[in-house]
C-alpha cells in the first residue's frame, strides 16, 4: 500500500505497526459482525414454515470437504507469509495463488450449495431458516471473495515491484483477514452445519 | 510523518516470530485431524458428548489458528488484547441476548 | 481544435443522438433501450470533450516517432461490440446490454491509449501514464470477471455430477492445488511460466467442465427435487411422508414466541400458556393474528401435531397466501413433523376466518391418539 | 398526597426554586387521568412506594451536587488570588464518594428486584382478558371463564371492562406493530408484540374509569390509540357480562333502525361483525374483514351502545356532559350510570356522524388507495365508503339499537 | 515552507530522459496528477490533513445541527396547543424520527468526530493521524451518508419510524415510502466513517504519541474518545447487522421480522440497542472530555482524580455493554432479564457520578474564571446531574415502567444530550475556537449565548418531566384538550411552557451563528495562549502549521504545557510562572525537525465515497445504478492500493528537460 519509508526517527509510541494494529483492531470489530449474523441464524433456525429444513438439505461430506478446503488454505497463507518474511518473493507470489485458488474452489462450492439448496425448494424468502442462513453464509462467502480478490491483486502489485519483500507486511495483513475468514468458517462449521436442530 | 509507512522499522524489530515451515504444516495437520474428529460426530453417536466435543473441538480449532498461524502466541500481548476483548465481547453481548429469548433454556 | 480524435467522437455521439431520436419514435418511449442510447449518447458526448480539453494545451505537432505507437486491439474490441449492440436490438435485450459494456469498456481503452501514446515522447512515461489511469479499473475487473467464470463453471460441474462424485472431485481439485503448490515449493528450479501455464490449463479445464456441467444440466436428484418441490407438500398423517419427514428438527432456538406450549405427555394433549396456572384444552386465538405453537412430544412413539384449518368459504384459503401452510389433500390443515420423544417443534399458524363461521370448530389433534384434541377458539 | 409532591418537586431545575405556594398549588391537581403519581390499584401502588424514595433520594443528591457547584463558584471565583497548588486529589475521598453512592443503589438495588418479580406474577391470577393490539385501537376478548359467567368468549373494543379487587391478567398481542398497553392508575405499561404473549396484572380498587394510551409509537395514529379501563363491583360486572352475552336483538321492522341494519349488511359486515346479526336469508352475517383490511380485523361492533368510546377510543360516544356525567360519579353511583350506555338523547352525534361520512379525514389512516400497493389494496384503518347523508341517518339510528 | 515535501530519495533518480520540452504537453499530464495543493478549494477536497477534515466534520455537524434544530422546533410548534395542526401525522412522524437521527448521527457524532480528529494528534504530539486516507475516506462517508439519509425529504418522504426503527413498524407494509430504505443505507455508509474512525483514532492514540507521553499523562479529553472510539469499534459491527437484516426484509424479501413466518420481532430490538446503548456514552464522553479539559484550565488547578477520572471513562464503556436491556424494561423480557438488567443500570451510574465529583472538586479551591466555555462546562455539570438523576429513577424497572415512552424519558435525555453532549460540545467551541482560527469567539454575545441556552434549555426540558409524569406519551403528533388534566400540572400549559422555551433556545443558537459571523468578520488575532491553557496542543501556532509541531516536544508531566510556563514554589507551594507561552513555542520552533514529510492528498477516498450512496441509491432503485457504484467503489480501492502514501517528484512538476523538480516548495 505504500511504500517503505525510513526517514524519520520517530518510531511509533508501541513499537508496533500501525497498519498491524489497524487490522486487528477491524478483526475484533468483524467479531461482533459475525456473531450478530451467527446469532440470527442461532436465533432462527428452527423456525422452518415453509420448505426444506436444515438437516434435510445439508450435504455435510461435501461441506466437511469445504472447510478442509479452507483449512488448508490457511495452511499455504501462512506458509506465504512465511515466506514474505524470508523476502522470497517467488514464494510469496506461489503461496498466494495456492491460497486464491483454494480460496476459489471454496467460493465455487458455495455457489454449488446455494444452487443446489435452491433446487430443493430453499430460497431467501422461503422461511426464517432460508433468510439467516444465506444472509449468514453470503456474508462470509463476500468475505472470502473480497480476501480472493486482494490475493490476486497483491500477487500482481507484487510482480511488478522491483524491491524483493516489499509486500511483505501487506502479505501479512492479508493473511490476518484470510485467517479470520477462516476461523469464522470454524464457528459456522461447527454452530451451522455439525450441530442439529 | 508519513503514516501508513512504518512496516520497515517493524520488521527488523520481529524478523524472527512465527514459526517453522514444519512447524506450520505439523500445525495444520492437527487441525485437519480435529476436523476430521468433527464430521465423525454426524456418522458416530457421541450421545451426551456430542455437543460438548463439538463446542470444544472448535474452540481449540479456533484457538489454534489464532495462537499459531495468526501469530498471536508470538506477537505483543496487546493484539491479543485487542482481538480477544472483542471476541469475549461479541460472545458476551450476544448470549446474553439470546438467552432471552429462551435459547438455552426450555 | 478538432482533430481526428475528437472528430470521431463527435461524429459517433451525433449518430448516436440519431439513433436515439429514431428509437424514442419508432420503438417505444423510456424503455431500456432508449435509456442505454442515451447513455451511449452521454458517454460519447463526454468522450470527446475530454479529448477535446486534454488537446487544448497541445501543440499540433505529431508525435515524431511513429514507432510509439504499437498495435492496438481495441478497434476491433469495438467493432465487436458494436456487433453484439444490433444483435441486441434484434434478438435480446441482454445482448444489447452487453454491448453497450463492451464498446464504452473499449472505446474508454482505446481513448486512454492513444491518448496516453500522443502525451510525451517517453514511452515509458507514457505507459506508465496511461497504466495509473486504467490498472485501478482493469485489475479488478479482468480478476472479478476471470474468477467468476471460473467458479461459476466449477459450480456448474458440482451440479451435474453426483452427490459423492461431488464431494470426491472437489477434495481432489484443492488437493491438486496444493500439491502442486507444494511442488513448486520443493523445486524452486521449476520456470514461473510453467507456474502460469497449469494455472491457465486448469481455469480452461473447469471453464470446459463448466459448459459440458452446464449442458448435462442438474444432476437427477436436484432436478427431481425442484421438479417436485419434494420439501414444499406437508403430510400430516399418522405414517411418516418420504420427504417432509425426513431428519426431523428436534430443537428450538427461538422459545419466547410461542402463544402456548401445546405438550403430549401420557397420551394426554395439553396447552401451557403464559398466564394460565393449569393446563388448558381450550385456547383462544385472536383472530388473523399468527400464532405460533411449541408442539413437545413426550410419548415414546414419534408424534406430530396437526392444526386444522377449518372449513369456512370453500376456496378461500385459510392460511397466508404465501404457501406458508399448504392444504394438502383436500384437508385444510397443516403440521409438524413426526418428532420423536422429547423434541419440540413450531408451528405459526394464522387463523384468518372465526369460529362461527365454521362448521366444525378448529382443532389441535395428534394422529394416532385417539380422543385428544385441543379446541382452538377463534372469536 | 403531599409526600408526593414534595418529591416530584425536585424533577426540575425550575421545580428546585418552587416556593411554598407553588407547593400548595400543586396538591391541587384534580383530574389529571394519566398521572403516574395517582396509583388507583395495589400493582399501581407497589411502584409508587417504590419511585417515592427513590425520587426523594435523587432529589436530595440533586440538590446537595448544585449547593457545591454553587458554593464554589461563588468561593472560588477569581478574585486575583494566587494560582493554587496543584494537586492531582485525594483517593481516599475518592473512594469513599465512590462507595457511598454504589451502597445507595444497593439498598435501592434491593427494593427493585422485589418489586420485578411480585409484579411478574402470575400464578395469583383471577380473570384473564387477552388484549391484541392493532392500528390504531385496542381489541379486548374475554376468554370462557365460567366462574364469571363468561360461558361464550366476549369480545369487545375501546374500553377495558374489569370487576374491582379482582386480580385481573391482561395477556397481550398485537397484530401488526408493536403497541403498548398502559393504564397509569393501574400499572406500568407492558408492550404488546405481535407473535408474542405479554401478561400484565391490573387491579383496580373503586369502580370508575381509567384512561390510558398506547406508548409505543405504532404509526400514523400512534397519537390518537387511546383506552379506557372501566372497574365496575362484581355485581355490575356481572351484569355487564351478562348483557354482552345476550342475544342480538334485531330492530323493529319499518323503523329507521330496520333500513340502517340493511345498510350496515350492505357495508358495514364486511368488515365489522355484529354478534347475532342475521341476513334477510336467515344466514349469519360473517364479516371479512381479512379479505379488505391489512390486519386482518376491524372492532366488532356487538353492543357497542355499551360502550362509551368509539374509533380506538379517539373520540367519545357520549357527549361532553354525559361523558363528565360518568366519568366523575361518584363510586357507588358508577356502575349503574355507565351500564346505562349511550342513548339518543346522550349520544355524540357530531364525531360518529363525521367518522362514518370520512373517516380517514377525522383520523389518519392509510386509507389512500395509491398507497395500498404493498398491502395487495388491503385497507390499514377505515375508509372513506362514501355513505350519503340519509344512510348515515339510517345507520346511527340503528348502531343506537346495538345496547 | 515545505511542508508538503516530496520524498527527497525521488530526487536523486534522474527519472526521464531528456526530451525537449515543447514536445511535452504538461495539461496532459494535469489530469493525472496527484493533488498536491495546500491551499484552495482542491486542498479541501483531497486533503488527508486531519485538521482540515476535522474543521469539515465541524462545519457539516454545524449544519446538521441547523437541520435538526428547525426540526425541533417545527416539533415544538405543532405541540404548543392541543391538536396541533402545523404538520399532519405522517410529516410529524418523520419530523421526530429525522430530528433523532440528524442530532444523534449526523451532528453530535460527528461534531465529536471533527473535535477528536482536530485536537487528538495535537494533543498526543502527533503529526496527523495514523492512516490520513482513510480519515479523509471517513468524513466523505459521513457526508454522504447524511446526503442519503436527507435524500429521502426530496424523494417521497423521510423515515417515518423513530430512529430506534422497531420492527416490524419500519417493515415495507407498514412504511411504503423509501424513507426507512434511505435511513438505513444512508446510516449503513456514515457507520463506516464512524468504524474507520475509531480504528484510525485508537492506531493513532496507541502508536503515535509523543515521546514520554504515556498512557496516564494524556490529556483526558483524548483518553475519552479512546473510550468513545473503542466503543465505535464493537458498536458499529452490531448495528451494521441489524441495518443489513432491516434492508434485506424491505428490499429482498427477506423475513427475518415477519411475524408470520414465526420471527421474533424483539430481534432487532436487541440488535438496535446492544449498539444504542453504547451509542449513547459514544454521544456524552466526549464531551465529558472537553468540559475536563476546561474545566481545570479555568480554575487554574489540574483535573481532580485524573486516574478516577480515565478509569471511571473506561468503566462507564465496559459497563455500558451490559445494559442495553434497560431500553426494553416495558418490552416484555421476562423477570430475569429485567432484574439483571435493573441492577447492572444501577450499577453505571456510579462512575458517571465519579466524574461529577471530580468535576465539582476541581473547581473546589480553584481560582475560577468564568469566560464561556467555562459557564457553558459549569452548566454541563449541573444540567446532566439532574439527567442523571432522573436516569436513576428509571434504572428502577418498575418506576421506568411507568416512565418509558413518556416525555419524562424525553426530558431525561434531553438533559444528559443537551445539557451534557451540547454543552460540552459548546464548551468546546469557545475553548477551541482561537486555537482553529486564531480568533477568540466574542465573550458578550457568547455570554449571551450561553444564558439563552440555559434558560431555553430548562424551559423547553423541564416541563417535559411534568408531561411525563402526568402520562404524556412520546411521538404524540397531537395531545388533546380531553386528557390534559387541571390544575398545576395540566399538560396544555406545560406543552406551551416547553415550546416558548424551544423559541428561547433557538434564540440562544442564533447569538452562537452572529458570534461565529463577528468574529470571522473581525480582525482582531487570537493570543497564543489565549485561557494560560495545560496541554500540548496550545504549544504551537494559531491555527497549527499543517504540520502541527516544528519539533515534536518530549513530554514529562501531565498538563505538560503548564508546566512549562510554571514551576512549583518548594516553599510555599504556589505556582510561579518561569516562561511564556510565546517562549515555549519559540523554543520548540528553534530545534525544528530539519525533515518533516507529511502524507501527500489523494483523489481516491473522495471517489471511493462517492462509489457508496451510488450503490445505496442502486439497492433502493435499480439493481444497474449499483452495479455502476460497485464499480466505482472497486476503481477507487484499487486506485487507493496503487498509489503511494507520499506523492511521486511527477505530480508536483511537469516532467521536464532534467528530470529535475523546478521548485519544491508547495506550502
Amino acid at each position: 500500500m505504500a511504500e517503505t519509508t525510513t526517514h524519520d526517527a520517530h518510531v511509533s509510541s508501541t513499537g508496533l505497526s500501525n497498519v498491524k494494529l489497524g487490522m486487528w483492531l477491524f478483526l475484533g470489530s468483524e467479531c461482533l459482525l459475525f456473531g450478530g449474523l451467527i446469532s440470527t441464524y442461532m436465533l432462527y433456525r428452527g423456525r422452518v414454515s415453509d420448505g426444506p429444513t436444515p438437516e434435510q438439505i445439508y450435504d455435510i461430506p461435501f461441506t466437511s470437504v469445504s472447510s478442509f478446503v479452507l483449512l488448508m488454505s490457511s495452511l499455504t497463507m501462512v506458509l506465504a507469509v512465511s515466506a514474505a518474511q524470508k523476502k522470497d518473493d517467488r514464494g510469496v507470489n506461489l503461496w498466494l495463488t495456492t491460497t486464491a485458488l483454494l480460496g476459489a474452489t471454496f467460493v465455487g462450492g458455495q455457489v454449488y450449495e446455494f444452487t443446489a439448496f435452491y433446487n430443493e425448494g430453499l430460497g431467501f424468502s422461503t422461511s426464517l431458516f432460508g433468510s439467516s442462513f444465506y444472509t449468514l453464509t453470503g456474508f462470509h462467502g463476500v468475505h472470502v471473495t473480497v480476501g480472493i480478490i486482494m490475493l490476486l491483486a497483491l500477487v500482481a502489485i507484487n510482480k511488478r515491484s522491483s524491491v524483493p519483500g516489499s509486500k511483505s507486511e501487506t502479505v501479512e495483513m492479508i493473511g490476518l483477514y484470510w485467517h479470520f475468514v477462516d476461523i469464522v468458517w470454524i464457528i459456522i462449521f461447527t454452530l451451522v452445519y455439525l450441530i442439529p436442530v | 510523518m508519513t503514516t501508513e509507512t512504518i512496516e520497515g522499522t517493524h520488521l527488523e524489530t520481529e524478523q524472527e516470530h512465527g514459526m517453522s515451515t514444519r512447524g506450520y504444516i505439523v500445525v495444520a495437520l492437527i487441525l485437519a485431524a480435529i476436523t476430521a474428529l468433527e464430521v465423525s460426530t454426524y456418522y458416530v453417536d457421541f450421545g451426551p458428548l456430542f455437543l460438548p466435543s463439538l463446542i470444544v473441538m472448535m474452540v481449540v480449532k479456533f484457538v489454534m489458528v489464532v495462537s499459531f498461524f495468526m501469530h498471536l502466541r508470538f506477537d505483543n500481548k496487546i493484539f491479543s488484547w485487542l482481538f480477544y476483548s472483542g471476541l469475549l465481547l461479541a460472545v458476551g453481548v450476544y448470549v446474553a441476548a439470546l438467552s432471552t429469548f429462551h435459547f438455552f433454556l426450555r | 481544435m478538432f482533430k481526428t480524435g475528437s472528430k470521431l467522437f463527435l461524429g459517433l455521439s451525433g449518430f448516436a443522438a440519431f439513433n436515439l431520436v429514431a428509437y424514442v419514435i419508432f420503438v417505444e418511449r423510456l424503455a431500456i433501450g432508449g435509456v442505454a442510447l442515451s447513455l451511449v449518447f452521454a458517454a460519447l458526448t463526454g468522450l470527446a470533450a475530454i479529448v477535446l480539453l486534454i488537446n487544448e494545451g497541445d501543440n499540433e505537432r505529431q508525435p515524431r516517432d511513429a514507432a510509439l505507437i504499437g498495435a492496438s486491439l481495441w478497434p476491433l474490441t469495438t467493432v465487436v461490440g458494436i456487433v453484439l449492440l444490433i444483435l441486441g436490438l434484434i434478438v435480446a435485450q441482454i445482448y444489447f446490454i452487453l454491448g453497450i459494456v463492451v464498446v464504452l469498456a473499449a472505446l474508454a481503452e482505446w481513448l486512454v491509449q492513444a491518448w496516453s501514446e500522443s502525451a510525451s515522447d517517453d514511452p515509458a512515461h507514457n505507459e506508465s501514464a496511461r497504466q495509473r489511469l486504467l490498472h485501478p479499473i482493469e485489475f479488478p475487473v479482468i480478476a472479478t470477471l476471470g474468477l467468476g467464470v471460473v467458479i461459476f463453471s466449477f459450480s456448474r460441474i458440482m451440479l451435474a455430477i453426483s452427490k459423492s462424485a461431488g464431494a470426491v472431485s472437489f477434495i481432489v481439485a484443492a488437493s491438486l492445488v496444493l500439491l502442486i503448490g507444494a511442488l513448486f515449493a520443493l523445486r524452486p528450479a521449476l520456470k514461473p511460466a510453467l507456474v502460469s501455464g497449469i494455472c491457465v490449463i486448469g481455469a480452461v479445464g473447469i471453464v470446459a467442465g463448466g459448459i459440458a456441467g452446464a449442458g448435462i444440466g442438474l444432476r437427477s436428484d436436484l432436478a427431481e427435487a425442484a421438479e417436485e418441490g419434494h420439501y414444499l407438500h406437508r403430510e400430516c398423517g399418522v405414517e411418516k411422508s418420504k420427504y417432509f419427514d425426513k431428519k426431523a428438527m428436534k430443537n428450538l432456538s427461538l422459545r419466547s414466541n410461542a402463544a402456548a406450549i401445546v405438550e403430549l405427555r401420557d397420551g394426554k394433549l395439553s396447552a401451557i400458556m403464559v398466564g394460565f396456572n393449569t393446563p388448558q384444552q381450550l385456547i383462544t386465538a385472536s383472530r388473523a393474528n399468527p400464532v405460533t405453537f411449541i408442539f413437545r412430544n413426550f410419548d415414546p412413539t414419534e408424534r406430530r401435531l396437526v392444526a386444522s384449518l377449518g372449513n369456512a368459504m370453500a376456496g378461500a384459503p385459510a392460511a397466508e397466501s404465501d404457501g406458508e401452510e399448504a392444504d394438502h389433500a383436500g384437508k385444510n390443515e397443516t403440521c409438524t413433523q413426526l418428532i420423536p420423544k422429547g423434541a419440540e417443534q413450531a408451528l405459526t399458524i394464522k387463523y384468518n376466518k372465526p369460529t362461527i363461521a365454521q362448521t366444525e370448530p378448529f382443532t389441535l389433534t395428534v394422529p394416532g391418539v385417539a380422543g385428544q384434541s385441543i379446541e382452538v377458539l377463534v372469536p | 398526597m403531599k409526600v408526593r409532591r414534595l418529591t416530584s418537586r425536585y424533577l426540575g431545575p425550575r421545580s428546585l426554586a418552587a416556593s411554598g405556594s407553588l407547593l400548595l398549588l400543586a396538591s391541587c391537581a384534580t383530574n389529571a387521568p394519566q398521572d403516574t403519581w395517582q396509583p388507583k390499584g395495589p400493582n399501581a401502588k407497589m411502584i409508587d412506594d417504590l419511585q417515592q424514595p427513590v425520587f426523594a433520594v435523587a432529589g436530595i443528591i440533586g440538590i446537595i451536587v448544585a449547593a457545591c457547584v454553587g458554593f464554589a463558584i461563588w468561593r472560588y471565583k477569581d478574585r486575583g488570588q494566587p494560582i493554587p497548588e496543584q494537586t492531582h486529589g485525594k483517593p481516599a475521598l475518592e473512594v469513599s464518594l465512590t462507595v457511598i453512592p454504589a451502597l445507595i443503589l444497593a439498598v435501592v438495588g434491593v427494593f427493585t428486584f422485589r418489586a420485578i418479580f411480585d409484579l411478574a406474577r402470575t400464578d395469583d391470577t383471577q380473570l384473564v382478558i387477552n388484549v391484541t393490539g392493532q392500528q390504531w385501537w385496542w381489541e379486548y376478548d374475554y376468554p370462557v371463564q365460567n366462574e364469571w359467567g363468561i360461558t361464550q368468549p366476549i369480545i369487545s373494543s375501546g374500553q377495558l371492562v374489569l370487576p374491582i379487587g379482582t386480580k385481573v391478567l391482561l395477556r397481550e398481542t398485537s397484530r401488526d406493530v408493536i403497541h403498548s398497553y398502559w393504564i397509569p392508575a393501574l400499572n406500568g405499561k407492558r408492550d404488546a408484540v405481535p407473535g408474542r404473549v405479554h401478561t400484565l396484572r391490573l387491579q383496580a380498587d373503586a369502580p370508575g374509569i381509567y384512561a390510558g394510551q398506547c406508548t409505543e409509537f405504532c404509526g400514523l395514529s400512534h397519537a390518537n390509540m387511546r383506552m379506557e379501563a372501566v372497574a365496575l363491583s362484581d355485581a355490575d360486572f356481572a351484569k355487564w357480562v351478562a348483557n354482552q352475552q345476550a342475544a342480538y336483538q334485531a330492530p323493529a321492522e319499518g323503523t329507521l333502525a330496520k333500513e340502517g341494519e340493511s345498510v350496515f349488511l350492505n357495508q358495514c359486515v364486511r368488515c365489522h361483525q355484529v354478534s347475532g346479526l342475521k341476513r334477510a336469508d336467515g344466514s349469519l352475517a360473517i364479516a371479512a374483514p381479512d379479505e379488505n383490511v391489512w390486519s386482518g380485523a376491524a372492532p366488532n361492533l356487538t353492543k357497542l351502545m355499551t360502550r362509551n368510546t368509539f374509533a380506538g377510543a379517539m373520540f367519545n360516544l357520549l357527549r361532553d356532559a354525559c361523558r363528565d356525567d360518568v366519568w366523575r360519579a361518584e363510586s357507588a353511583a358508577f356502575g349503574e350510570k355507565y351500564l346505562g350506555g349511550v342513548d339518543e338523547s346522550c349520544l355524540n352525534v357530531n364525531d360518529l356522524r363525521a367518522w362514518l361520512r370520512n373517516a380517514p379525514e377525522v383520523k389518519p389512516m392509510y386509507a389512500n388507495p395509491a398507497l395500498l400497493t404493498d398491502t395487495n389494496g388491503k385497507y390499514r384503518g377505515m375508509p372513506n365508503l362514501g355513505l350519503s347523508e340519509s344512510d348515515i341517518d339510517k345507520l346511527v339510528a340503528y348502531l343506537l339499537t346495538l345496547k | 515552507m515545505a511542508i508538503i515535501e516530496r520524498p527527497t530519495p525521488v530526487l536523486d533518480i534522474p527519472a526521464l530522459p531528456a526530451a525537449p520540452p515543447a514536445i511535452t504537453p504538461s495539461r496532459t499530464f494535469g489530469a493525472l496528477k496527484r493533488p498536491v495543493a495546500s491551499t484552495g478549494w482542491k486542498s479541501w477536497l483531497f486533503t488527508v490533513d486531519h485538521k482540515k477534515i476535522g474543521l469539515m466534520y465541524g462545519a457539516t455537524a454545524l449544519f446538521f445541527f441547523i437541520v435538526g434544530g428547525l426540526e425541533a422546533v417545527l416539533i415544538r410548534l405543532q405541540l404548543a396547543a392541543p391538536e396541533g395542526k402545523v404538520l399532519n401525522a405522517d410529516l410529524y412522524n418523520q419530523m421526530f424520527t429525522m430530528h433523532a437521527t440528524t442530532m444523534v448521527f449526523l451532528f453530535v457524532m460527528p461534531m465529536a468526530a471533527g473535535f477528536a480528529n482536530y485536537f487528538i494528534p495535537l494533543q498526543i504530539g502527533a503529526r496527523d493521524v495514523a492512516f490520513p486516507r482513510i480519515n479523509a475516506f471517513g468524513f466523505w462517508c459521513f457526508l454522504g451518508g447524511g446526503i442519503v439519509i436527507n435524500l429521502a425529504w426530496f424523494l417521497g418522504g423521510a423515515a417515518d419510524g423513530g430512529w430506534f426503527m422497531y420492527a416490524p413498524n419500519s417493515g415495507p407494509v407498514f412504511s411504503p415510502s423509501n424513507g426507512i430504505d434511505f435511513w438505513a443505507l444512508g446510516l449503513q455508509i456514515a457507520g463506516i466513517a464512524s468504524l474507520t474512525g475509531a480504528i484510525n483514532l485508537i492506531v493513532t492514540v496507541l502508536n503515535m504519541r509523543a515521546p514520554g507521553m504515556s498512557l496516564m499523562k494524556m490529556p483526558v479529553f483524548t483518553w475519552l474518545v479512546t473510550v468513545v472510539q473503542f466503543l465505535l469499534l464493537f458498536a458499529i459491527p452490531v448495528i451494521t447487522v441489524a441495518l443489513f437484516l432491516l434492508t434485506f426484509q424491505r428490499s429482498f424479501g427477506a423475513q427475518f421480522f415477519d411475524v408470520a413466518a414465526g420471527a421474533d420481532p424483539l430481534l432487532w430490538q436487541h440488535l438496535f440497542w446492544i449498539f444504542g446503548h453504547p451509542e449513547v456514552y459514544v454521544l456524552i464522553l466526549p464531551s465529558f472530555g472537553i468540559v475536563s479539559e476546561v474545566l481545570p484550565v479555568f480554575s487554574r488547578k489540574p483535573l481532580f482524580g485524573y486516574p478516577f477520572v480515565v478509569f471511571s471513562g473506561a468503566a462507564i464503556g465496559f459497563v455500558g455493554w451490559g445494559v442495553w436491556a434497560h431500553h426494553m424494561f416495558a418490552s416484555g423480557l421476562g423477570p430475569v432479564s429485567v432484574a439483571v438488567f435493573s441492577v447492572a443500570t444501577m450499577a453505571i451510574a456510579v462512575p458517571t457520578g465519579v466524574k461529577i465529583i471530580n468535576w465539582t472538586l476541581t473547581m473546589w479551591g480553584g481560582k475560577l474564571v468564568f469566560s464561556t466555555a467555562m459557564k457553558f462546562a459549569v452548566g454541563l455539570i449541573l444540567l446532566f446531574t439532574i439527567g442523571g438523576l432522573s436516569g436513576v429513577t428509571h434504572s428502577v424497572a418498575p418506576s421506568d415502567t411507568q416512565q418509558t415512552d413518556t416525555y419524562y424519558i424525553v426530558a431525561h435525555f434531553h438533559y444528559v444530550l443537551f445539557g451534557g453532549s451540547v454543552f460540552g460540545l459548546f464548551a468546546g467551541f469557545y475553548y477551541w475556537w482561537p486555537k482553529m482560527f486564531g480568533k477568540l469567539l466574542n465573550e458578550r454575545l457568547g455570554s449571551l449565548n450561553f444564558w439563552f441556552m440555559v434558560i431555553g434549555m430548562n424551559l423547553t426540558f423541564g416541563p417535559m418531566h411534568i408531561l411525563g409524569l402526568q402520562g404524556q406519551p412520546r411521538r404524540m403528533y397531537q395531545w388533546t384538550e380531553a386528557r390534559a388534566g387541571e390544575g398545576f400540572f395540566n399538560i396544555a400549559f406545560w406543552n406551551l411552557v416547553a415550546s416558548i422555551g424551544s423559541l428561547v433556545l433557538t434564540l440562544g443558537i442564533l447569538f452562537f451563528l452572529i458570534n461565529i459571523v463577528v468574529t470571522a468578520r473581525s480582525k482582531v488575532r487570537a493570543p497564543l495562549d489565549p485561557w494560560n491553557a495545560r496541554s500540548l496542543e496550545w504549544m504551537t501556532s494559531n491555527p497549527p502549521k499543517e504540520h502541527n509541531f516544528d519539533s515534536i516536544p518530549k513530554v514529562e508531566h501531565l498538563d505538560e504545557f503548564f508546566h512549562r510556563k510554571y514551576e512549583e514554589d518548594p516553599v510555599t507551594h504556589t505556582m510561579r510562572g518561569v516562561a511564556t507561552a510565546e517562549q515555549v513555542l519559540a523554543e520548540l520552533e528553534r530545534n525544528a525537525d530539519p525533515h518533516i514529510h507529511m502524507p501527500s492528498p489523494s483523489y481516491w477516498p473522495l471517489v471511493l465515497a462517492v462509489g457508496l450512496p451510488v450503490i445505496a441509491l442502486g439497492v433502493i432503485y435499480s439493481t444497474m445504478v449499483a452495479i455502476v457504484g460497485g464499480f466505482i467503489v472497486l476503481y477507487a480501492i484499487y486506485g487507493w492500493a496503487l498509489e503511494p502514501a507520499t506523492a511521486v517528484a511527477s505530480d508536483f512538476d511537469t516532467p521536464s528537460t532534467n528530470g529535475h523538480a523546478v521548485s519544491t516548495t508547495h506550502g
